[in-house]
């Protein structure tokens, strides 16, 4: 057995090589609730192996956010905030949780067919709440996702359905609007710009139940 | 029966206490005047004195009739046959007989009683040379198959032998109903997988908690394999074709005796550790941990 | 999984790499075998001043969990441990802003790693930002998970090789959770408390 | 109702109906009128004039006897049908004499009468005539019209209708696509997690016209639609490569038997090779398994090149060999056989050394393969990434060691595999062997075997009893034995292991150790129960003769008494000895050296017992009467 290296010098030397895989590729739309089952429906005609029927999730995410007052005037933003995503199954028993990293979307040129972004992605151990607020964390927002998830080679695809949390308890959700959000997503590692491609092929195929498109967080901040 | 002996004692001093208080009436009659009466009105004192015994007397009777009457009868007449001249024997010699009488009367009492356990124990350990049996009174109950069992009996066997154990979890899974496989947890020391075949053990892993439930990979420790092999060997060794639910039993009371595996020292070496393992054999009468060096 | 003791280890005039031959001599005469080589590694991050109050976050590595990165939070009273994939290293430089590293407090203990029945034996020399600072020597005893039920077998073990030095009480971390269930973590807990105490203590095992 | 019997009918009544009790309800017999009337009405004047005529002839010279018998027994059922005739006859008769009187014309002359004349008006008559001829001729018409149309009918749903359903049931059962003008099909495993390059497409197109010529088109009649069914309307065309039948052959043999299974010829066997007529699903589903066939011998082949063996495995043609034991090959051979290479084609040696199993197992591994392919878990919680197993994304969190982490990336090729089960074939083949033969050699200890219910393919045990009949329950030892893939343990009642070879001698010497030793067991422990005293046993016993296999075991056993001592000696190799001495030595015979008789008490020689001429039915029967004997006399 070789000798065992750093494990920071094997992770910067498999950064280099990119075979993380840390840049999300990503295309969102929504449905109206009473169309989801056509969607469905082309989904499984479409998706691979679906025999057993589309694969459901039930989720819970607490995104999670470090922020410090930025003293230095010369810095563009006024904050620099650091947010995380906490994500646990509630269908599925001992399953990790997931720790998630989303950096900015990338600017890149306008003719790229989808969101490209870095996404750090990790599974961890249950502790991750504790740590987080302990490391100075604050819960920004939580929300519920439940749905379908399908996938086509590297693609994901997740028709899910966003609930608000009421109150403390669990059962007293209530959805929070009249539609399910629609994602397809490729996690790849960056440089590889071919899939964005394969993905807008398959975002046609949808057409018109879902219009999956890039959508731009920064114009619809400003919009809000 | 406590009670009785209680109650016939608390008549027997009643009487006591009756024949003292007659006694001293008597006495007290036989004596007549005596000086400490006085001279004045001497009969008239004398009278109540007797009057004051005959009461208590009286009293005393009543307390012996309260508590014959309390006394339950024996049930038909008590028979000592003709030991009761025995009784009645004048010559000093022979009066010793009754406690001699007595003493035989043990001594054949436990001689019945030794005999019954005597008997017990025979027929369980039998001289018999062989398990067939050929009569036929006794066939059919041979020739019930410990491989072809009702799945409820072996359900049943299962969860008894459960309830024996608090510290072992047992968790059937059964894929094939009639010959079930279980998980069977000790503590949190090692988790064996068993398979039956009706009612015999067929084969078994032990393996570390961790490890999959799979039957087929064995553990990847020394320790657990090696049990495994010893497990094999008791089941060869408790195997019984004629109480196969016997057999189950104390193979599981020998398994649980693997809870102290990691903490109990070799009973001959008094050693935790021989060629770097702890004790993994168990004897199978007395359950002692041994080195498998040391057994 | 087993549970694992960790105990520092000295020899009266013996340099470290003497007292690690002396150490692999004697448990190889007792029928182990080697197996390759291990590491563990610890780096501290501290947060920046404009979070309040100061807490530590101790990343380490265990190269018997490949895939695992462990880490212990210590806001002065309490300590979080967490366990994830390899990736938290890359989260961590992701929020160098938030936690700065101290480069000079890199502490790693290195060595050979044998296998002896169903015991793990370490031999690990510890460095703090490269200087030697003294030996650590792990024992993992692996089908068991309780210390208590195991802590006599592991010190009849450690005696036997380590002779009279041999720890005769269990390692302070563990004292208090001898009754529960041992997990990797554990074992972590003991190589950042010896860590720290090499760090604080700079040089005495150097003769 | 009861069954009548009916005298007049020969056959039974008929049937009016069943009811649902099954009671038949029979029609009334016919009374004789009636079945008169009825043969009656079958009578066709028309036809039988002539041979009645002739029966009129050879009747006549009868009629007279017969009449009157007719007249007597007017129950004849010919009777009205015989007068008609007669009465008819002698009509004709009158007229002949008529005709010839007249054709004379001196007696009778016949003059025409006249006849009144109908008043026929020629234009009504056409009118008439034209209108019954039309309405024949629209009867004709609208006949014809319809044989018409339901000539075209049948001509177009031959073709156009038929196709379009099979198409459909196609659809139904295999991917079909169109590419311009053509439908192409796919048979191969793609889909389902395969990724074996060879393409499995067909094309289907619509059955040649002349094939529909051929099925006789002009035949109305429903007879001949039977014969013209089986041929579709749709044609699936294979590529050659992967037409045929295919099968991979698995076969264990030993070295020398290699050469003499060459040469065997012998097809016929082999499923019908394809005919031209074969219904496109047959087709479809053999082309699809010569597919799948030749992708596992590819796969198979390439791991063969591939592996690292000690002995190299060889991939000649369409056959690897991959030595499993010394002196034992496993032969993965993939049998393809088309309709035009029929004749040349290797003939599968022997069928019977063909291990079903195994080729079953094989086929299951690469389905297992492909399985995998596609089956990926999906991620919990849903933003986690795709393709790492559960087992995987818990490695992190949960912190797996070194060992579990790699078993987890730890994958088995398809020939190991296979390898192994056939490894664990032959074991558990040869360690049946031995246990049977002994069984058959040995028949004093009973020696039984039971094989485990459960098994896995790599895997087996069996549990051994050694047993005396009539003295079960006084010894017994137990045996298991695990059958692995190249190496046997066999665990003792006490706990010993003992772990052997693949040699199967290894086990047949440790079973007779094991005889020996039960054998000495027993006798202890028969002596015990006649109360006797074990006084010492040694299960290697250094002294006498050197055993071939393991060493003699032997006991000494005394008397209650103390005065006879029995010696057993049991050797692995040869039978057992026993030998008997007594002590005080009956025969003393003062000598030069002992002088004295009290010397006697020391115990005398031991003298060999015959236990062949004993009587018993085994060694512990004899025993145990030895035992007896000695008991009583003393």
């Amino acid at each position: 057995m070789s000798l065992p290296g750093n494990a920071m010098d094997s992770l910067s030397a498999a950064l280099k090589c990119n075979i993380i895989p840390n840049q999300e590729y990503l295309l969102q739309g929504s449905v109206l609730d009473q169309y989801v089952e056509v969607l469905l429906h082309r989904l499984r005609g479409l998706c691979d192996n679906v025999d057993s029927g589309p694969e459901s999730f039930h989720d819970h995410e607490i995104c999670f956010s470090l922020r410090i007052p930025n003293t230095a005037a010369s810095t563009p933003m006024p904050m620099s905030i650091f947010s995380l995503r906490v994500r646990r199954a509630l269908d599925v028993s001992d399953t990790p949780y997931q720790l998630r990293y989303i950096g900015q979307q990338e600017l890149g040129d306008k003719n790229r067919p989808t969101v490209v972004r870095s996404s750090i992605d990790m599974a961890c151990s249950s502790t991750i709440l504790e740590f987080l607020t302990e490391l100075g964390c604050r819960i920004e927002f939580e929300y519920i996702a439940r749905g379908y998830m399908f996938r086509k080679g590297r693609m994901k695809i997740t028709v899910s359905k966003i609930f608000k949390m009421g109150g403390n308890k669990p059962e007293s959700v209530e959805p929070i609007s009249q539609s399910y959000l629609v994602e397809l997503s490729v996690l790849a590692p960056s440089g590889q710009d071919a899939i964005g491609e394969d993905m807008r092929i398959f975002a046609e195929q949808l057409r018109p139940l879902v219009q999956l498109e890039k959508i731009d967080y920064k114009r619809l901040g400003n919009i809000m | 029966m406590e009670r009785d002996i209680e109650q016939l004692n608390a008549a027997l001093n009643a009487i006591k206490v009756l024949r003292s208080n007659v006694r001293s009436v008597f006495e007290s009659v036989s004596n007549g005047l005596r000086a400490d009466h006085g001279d004045e009105g001497k009969e008239t004192k004398f009278i109540y004195e007797l009057q004051e015994l005959l009461t208590t007397v009286n009293n005393n009777l009543r307390d012996v009739e309260n508590a014959v009457a309390n006394l339950t009868p024996q049930a038909g007449p008590f028979s000592l046959g003709n030991t009761t001249y025995l009784s009645q024997e004048t010559t000093q010699e022979r009066q010793a007989l009754y406690g001699q009488l007595v003493n035989s009367y043990k001594w054949t009492d436990k001689i019945r009683e030794y005999s019954a356990v005597a008997g017990n124990i025979l027929a369980a350990n039998s001289f018999n040379k062989t398990y067939k049996t050929y009569s036929t009174a006794k066939r059919r109950k041979t020739t019930t198959s410990n491989h072809n069992v009702a799945p409820e009996v072996i359900e049943n066997l299962i969860s008894s032998i459960d309830r024996l154990f608090p510290d072992v979890t047992f968790t059937p899974n059964r894929p094939l109903v009639p010959n079930p496989i279980i998980q069977v947890s000790l503590g949190r020391v090692l988790k064996a997988i068993i398979a039956f075949k009706g009612l015999m053990i067929e084969w078994v892993v032990v393996k570390a908690h961790a490890e999959s439930n799979d039957l087929w990979t064995e553990s990847r420790y020394r320790v657990f394999k090696r049990i495994t092999e010893n497990c094999h060997a008791a089941m060869c060794h408790f195997h019984s074709p004629l109480m196969p639910e016997l057999a189950v039993r104390s193979f599981m009371h020998w398994f649980h005796s693997y809870i102290t595996l990691f903490s109990a020292p070799c009973k001959r070496c008094g050693n935790h550790l021989n060629s770097n393992l702890p004790p993994t054999w168990r004897d199978f009468r007395s359950l002692e941990p041994y080195h498998e060096e040391c057994k | 999984m087993g549970v694992t003791i960790l105990t520092q280890f000295a020899l009266e005039n013996k340099t470290g790499p003497q007292t690690v031959e002396v150490l692999s001599k004697r448990i190889c005469a007792l029928g182990a075998v080697q197996q390759g080589h291990f590491l563990v590694d610890c780096e501290t991050y501290t947060s920046v001043p404009q979070l309040g109050h100061q807490r530590t976050v101790h990343v380490l590595h265990n190269s018997e969990q490949p895939a695992t990165v462990f880490s212990l939070l210590d806001n002065g009273t309490k300590i979080t441990a967490l366990a994830t994939d390899g990736l938290f290293d890359l989260l961590m430089m992701k929020m160098s802003q938030f936690y700065t590293s101290k480069k000079q407090t890199k502490a790693e203990s290195k060595g050979l790693r044998y296998e002896i029945g169903d015991f793990y034996v370490k031999l690990g020399t510890v460095t703090v930002s490269s200087n030697y600072k003294g030996i650590l020597v792990e024992v993992e005893y692996r089908p068991c998970v309780v210390p208590a039920m195991c802590w006599d077998l592991l010190k009849e073990f450690l005696q036997g090789f380590l002779g009279l030095t041999a720890p005769t009480n269990p390692p302070t971390y563990l004292q208090n959770r001898m009754q529960e269930v041992y997990t990797p973590i554990d074992t972590i807990h003991q190589y950042l408390e010896h860590f720290t105490m090499f760090r604080k203590s700079p040089g005495i095992y150097r003769n | 109702m009861s069954v009548n019997i009916s005298v007049e009918a020969p056959i039974e009544n008929q049937i009016q109906e069943i009811t649902y009790d099954g009671t038949e309800i029979y029609q009334p017999p016919l009374t004789l009128s009636e079945s008169l009337a009825k043969y009656a009405q079958k009578i066709d004047f028309s036809k039988t004039e002539l041979e009645i005529k002739k029966e009129e002839l050879n009747e006549d010279s009868k009629s007279d006897t017969d009449s009157k018998e007719a007249f007597q027994s007017s129950l004849w059922p010919w009777d009205s049908v015989r007068n008609k005739l007669r009465n008819a006859l002698q009509e004709v008769c009158v007229l002949a004499d008529v005709l010839a009187i007249a054709k004379d014309k001196r007696y009778l002359v016949l003059d025409p009468v006249q006849q009144e004349t109908l008043e026929t008006k020629p234009m009504v008559q056409i009118y008439a005539r034209k209108k019954a001829l039309a309405g024949a001729a629209s009867v004709l018409l609208a006949g014809s019209e319809k044989m018409k149309n339901s000539q075209t009918e049948a001509a177009r749903s031959r073709t156009t209708l038929d196709f379009h359903i099979e198409l459909l049931r196609l659809r139904q059962n295999w991917r079909l696509k169109k590419v311009s003008n053509t439908i192409i099909g796919d048979l191969s495993y793609r889909t389902t997690g395969s990724k074996y390059l060879q393409t499995g497409t067909f094309e289907v197109t619509k059955a040649e016209d002349e094939e529909k010529t051929n099925s006789p088109p002009s035949s109305p009649l429903p007879g001949s639609t039977a014969s013209a069914k089986p041929t579709s309307a749709l044609r699936v065309s294979i590529p050659s490569e992967l037409q045929g039948v295919a099968y991979i052959e698995v076969l264990c043999q030993k070295d020398q038997e290699d050469l003499c299974t060459a040469n065997l010829t012998l097809l016929g066997s082999g499923a019908p090779p394809t005919n031209p007529d074969m219904h496109w699903q047959q087709k479809l589903e053999a082309a699809q398994n010569v597919l799948f066939c030749k992708e596992l011998f590819n796969q198979l082949a390439k791991e063969a090149v591939q592996l690292q063996a000690p002995v190299p495995h060889m991939v000649v043609g369409n056959q690897i060999m991959a030595t499993v034991l010394p002196g034992i090959q496993l032969i993965i051979a993939l049998r393809h056989s088309t309709s035009s290479d029929k004749k040349q084609q290797n003939p599968p040696p022997s069928k019977s050394d063909h291990d079903h199993v195994l080729e079953h197992s094989l086929h299951q591994l690469l389905r297992e393969v492909h399985h995998k392919n596609t089956h990926h878990p999906f991620p919990h919680p849903a933003t986690g990434p795709l393709g790492p197993s559960k087992k995987r994304m818990l490695a992190g969190p949960m912190a797996a060691d070194r060992y579990e982490l790699l078993e987890m990336t730890k994958t088995q090729t398809l020939l190991e595999q296979i390898v192994q089960q056939a490894q664990h074939f032959i074991m558990r083949m040869r360690t049946e062997y031995v246990l049977d033969t002994i069984a058959k050699e040995v028949k004093d200890p009973l020696i039984t075997s039971h094989w485990n219910t459960l098994n896995s393919p790599t895997q087996s045990c069996v549990k051994i009893h050694i047993s005396t009949h009539g003295y079960d329950a006084v010894c017994r030892t137990p045996l298991i034995i695990h059958v692995g893939e190249k190496s046997l343990k066999c665990i003792c009642r006490d706990g010993k292991v003992m772990n052997m070879s693949y040699e199967p001698q290894e086990l047949r010497d440790l079973i007779f150790c094991h005889i020996n030793q039960h054998q000495i067991l027993a006798v202890q422990a028969l002596a015990k129960t006649m109360g006797w005293q074990a006084l010492g046993n040694s299960n290697h016993l250094g002294t006498g003769t050197v055993e071939p296999l393991g060493n003699a075991s032997s006991c000494l056993l005394s008397s209650p008494t103390g005065d006879r001592i029995i010696a057993v000696r049991c050797e692995p190799s040869t039978d057992t000895q026993v030998s008997v001495a007594h002590s005080p030595r009956q025969d003393f015979f003062p000598s030069r050296l002992v002088t004295e008789r009290k010397w006697e008490h020391l115990g005398g020689q031991f003298r060999d017992v015959r236990l062949d001429k004993m009587e018993g039915r085994n060694f512990l029967h004899k025993m145990e009467l030895l035992m007896a004997s000695l008991t009583s006399s003393s």
